[in-house]
């Protein structure tokens, strides 16, 4: 593992039409890397949501760079909802795969234990499972023979061809200091390729003691790592910094047209001096 | 004492909430989240309020499948969700409308819905909204239903539904709402007028009663300063207070 | 939940015949409760190997406290075999069910979904399958239907009615930090009651930062804490204290017979006052 | 240069890692465990070692699971297993003799040896003690097979046997071991003499080469200074080196 890289080397280590694991606005989102894939620009990434998605697929969505979502939801949270997402969604330009929050971290800890499948309860009778034949329902084979049927969903695994986060640290052997964001450990199991920004690359191993350990993805699962100083900006980063939200309200005006949004790349993605 | 649409929602809300040991609040839900921190003062500290948008009110160290997992071992007592629209079979749509994938109305999508729909035991469903463009007869498209057949293994489900207008409660057995009470300046005959279901209506009913005095205090107290950790623009626009 | 309580209470809330989990030497051990059961004395106690089982184990076993075992191991380790763990089984005075490390993580996995099983690779063809018909093996529902058969093992959830360990430190309102002992935050979300020893109560919440709450069981799962040093004595506490392996040695020799157990028994467990 | 046996077997399952990406040791294991921070030492570093015992150099944060996790997520390229029994067909034995369940003579059980045995693509069965008694023509119980049919998922599988006395490579198709070397002092008879399964012999055995000094140095070095942390009494005992 190379570490330190950049936020330009981690981007290009993202091929086009690759499924790219992303999280949340509130877990962290590496957003340096984000808009590099967007100034490549990255074509026919099929974003999973972790298990939703906020500002950085929108922008994604919105740049062109999207062929489809599996997601439990898009929105932009305060802001309201994400506009470039509907608006792709309704011009029929990504293929829209939608799911539910724990089907999503079922298929990810299917993938992180090799299985093809996880059993889930639940969401039987929800018209997700009308539009997602690869899910399937069998009767419970643990019921009570001599009771009543008991019908039990089992979602296939997802397993994210790259995972790609933001976190407030890492070491020089590339573990990756996550805290309590645990959903960024399962991607980083379930993914083949997980690539990490983050605050800082401190001195001592975050595996030397157990209070840091305990937060810590081993670098074993960690493909590479760039220190990109407010890499979450404008979204924040969760005890480290709050979120941009002037910015995300200018982003949310603006986005809400597309001459709006190819202002907003123009401003804040494209020139990329002019980002932060 | 004057008080806010938000306030005697808040109120309506916390009074559901009484005797229950565990309540979580999903993100962007500042009202129900309000509610629940109300319940938790006035049961002493009894009950368990977990807020999934905030820092500070939110227990879970085991990433973001751990409230999944922790409805499903039984441990969380009630929960809120919305709709973008509610029928009066409790299905909820939070995914849009006007043809599906390609829907001319795209909302976010159904989170976390279909699946703690069945395993919260007391799910309240909440939109302020109250118009027979959300509260329609049958949902275009069902994020989460609100009820399922004998066979299927269901602990939990919908409970009440409070709007800006009224509260129902929800019989499971009939699927079918039960007005319960009309919020102050509402009639059966205006709730009527802006429901798109049919539902059922008592001999009698009541006016949802309005704060009191020492609920507003509450509201306006300690509620209103937990609350703006995770609500900011709500607590100062809504209880004039900020953030701490 | 009552903060703090004492060793003896937590044993009292161990009914006689309650299914319990505890963890291996290598985790939490909470060995002051351990020897409070054996005074009392506890019977027809069903353990559960967290996946498997050391010192404490056999110490239930050979004091009579122990109807069945379902675990992965139980060994003393460096000790060599656990003795009074093979003694019962010979004479037949406990029920062993078998299993192996990963069909009780999943078992405990599924319990934590509220599920009623969970699928597994591996394991098919062992004689472990042949001795617990309670597992299923059914033909993977996702593979390619114009293949071959794709068996895969379905293991039932693993419920505890008790998970018992020793952790280093709680705080008032009863979390509890696990540092990376993570399988001691699956049994608590798994068990109906979780009671635990550990070394100190802190007066700074657990979760009030994120360092310390990323190793953190929040209280929500937890039943009872009650202070205990060296609590884990004499198999030791990761990053606190280490084996005693003297003492640990001395238990090896007088547990190969029944008679030294029991002048074991005497010396440490039957007399609190010696058992440190 | 002096040698003893415990070098000898530390050299031989080292070069049984070469060029691998992550090796994994059980606890308890302190030879094979040797082994893999020797071949780390070779590789500069390229092998990725985790002790499963050890405090230092055991990289998992999620619990005892992880482990298991790792393999099926296919990132763990060898490990070691053990065996009360190890039989021709490479089935191991880790539960016990004289009847199941109330067994005769009760070993501590199968650990997960049923499920890293599938998933770990080079398993290297080790077992010091080369006799009859260990070596058998069929295990009494089987912790985990040798071999599957064709139709049971399994990336991974049996890869050598190395004893006190010799090698064994493993022949997955033909579910036998073929005799790859005896170690110094020992002859094909002797070894013959203490096996009791059949094993395929080739034209030629070679004898275990002895450790090189650059090898010896190694183990008397780093590697042994590494491993008295988690085997502190194998260190002293077989290397004359105490935990730093």
């Amino acid at each position: 593992m190379k570490i330190p890289t950049t936020a330009s080397e981690l981007a290009a280590r993202i091929p086009d039409g690759a499924s790219l694991a992303l999280a949340p606005d509130y877990s962290g989102c590496a957003l340096a890397v984000v808009r590099a894939l967007i100034r490549r620009p990255a074509r026919a990434l099929h974003l999973i949501g972790v298990p939703q998605l906020g500002f950085q697929a929108d922008l994604l969505i919105g740049a062109g760079c999207v062929a489809s979502v599996e997601t439990a939801a898009v929105s932009l949270g305060e802001q309201g909802p994400a506009p470039r997402f509907a608006a792709a969604v309704k011009g029929g330009r990504i293929a829209i795969r939608d799911s539910t929050c724990p089907v999503i971290h079922a298929g990810l800890q299917a993938a992180e234990k090799g299985l093809p499948f996880l059993p889930l309860r639940g969401i039987l009778g929800s018209d997700l499972v009308r539009h997602r034949p690869e899910w399937r329902v069998i009767d419970n084979p643990f019921r009570d023979p001599s009771g009543a049927d008991d019908p039990i969903l089992l979602v296939p695994a997802i397993e994210p061809e790259v995972a790609l986060f933001h976190a407030p640290r890492a070491d020089h052997a590339g573990n990756v200091w996550i805290g309590v964001r645990r959903e960024l450990m399962t991607i980083a199991h379930a993914a083949r390729t997980t690539l990490v920004t983050v605050e800082e690359i401190v001195p001592e191993s975050l595996l030397a003691e157990d209070v840091s350990a305990a937060g810590t993805i081993p670098a074993l699962y960690v493909s590479a790592v760039a220190p990109v100083r407010e890499g979450a900006w404008p979204v924040g980063l969760r005890g480290v910094y709050s979120p941009d939200l002037e910015h995300l309200r200018l982003y949310a005006e603006l986005a809400s047209s597309e001459a709006g949004f190819e202002r907003y790349l123009e401003r804040f993605v494209l020139q990329p001096a002019a980002a932060k | 004492m004057d008080w806010r649409k938000e306030e005697l929602l808040i109120d309506v809300l916390a009074c559901m909430l009484e005797g229950l040991g565990h309540v979580a609040v999903g993100a962007a839900s500042p009202i129900p989240g309000a509610a629940a921190l109300l319940a938790r003062e006035r049961s002493g500290g009894q009950l368990r309020v977990s807020v999934l948008g905030s820092e500070r009110h939110n227990p879970f160290t085991d990433g973001s499948r751990e409230l999944f997992d922790c409805a499903a071992q039984g441990r969380i007592d009630a929960f809120f969700l919305g709709g973008g629209q509610i029928d009066g079979a409790a299905n909820i749509n939070l995914v849009g409308l006007g043809g599906y994938p390609r829907s001319r109305v795209r909302w976010p999508g159904s989170f976390g819905s279909a699946y703690l729909y069945f395993l919260v035991p007391r799910v309240i469903l909440f939109r302020e909204e109250h118009s027979r463009r959300v509260l329609v007869q049958r949902v275009e498209f069902v994020s989460a239903p609100g009820t399922s057949p004998p066979e299927v293994y269901r602990p939990g489900g919908a409970y009440a539904l409070v709007t800006g207008r009224a509260s129902f409660r929800f019989d499971r057995g009939r699927a079918r709402f039960l007005l319960q009470s009309v919020h102050p300046g509402e009639t059966v005959a205006s709730i009527l007028e802006h429901t798109g279901f049919e539902f059922d209506l008592p001999g009698d009913v009541a006016e949802t009663p309005a704060p009191t005095p020492a609920t507003l205090g509450l509201i306006r107290g300690p509620v209103g300063a937990a609350i703006a950790e995770t609500y900011p623009g709500f607590a100062a626009r809504v209880l004039g207070i900020s953030a701490g």
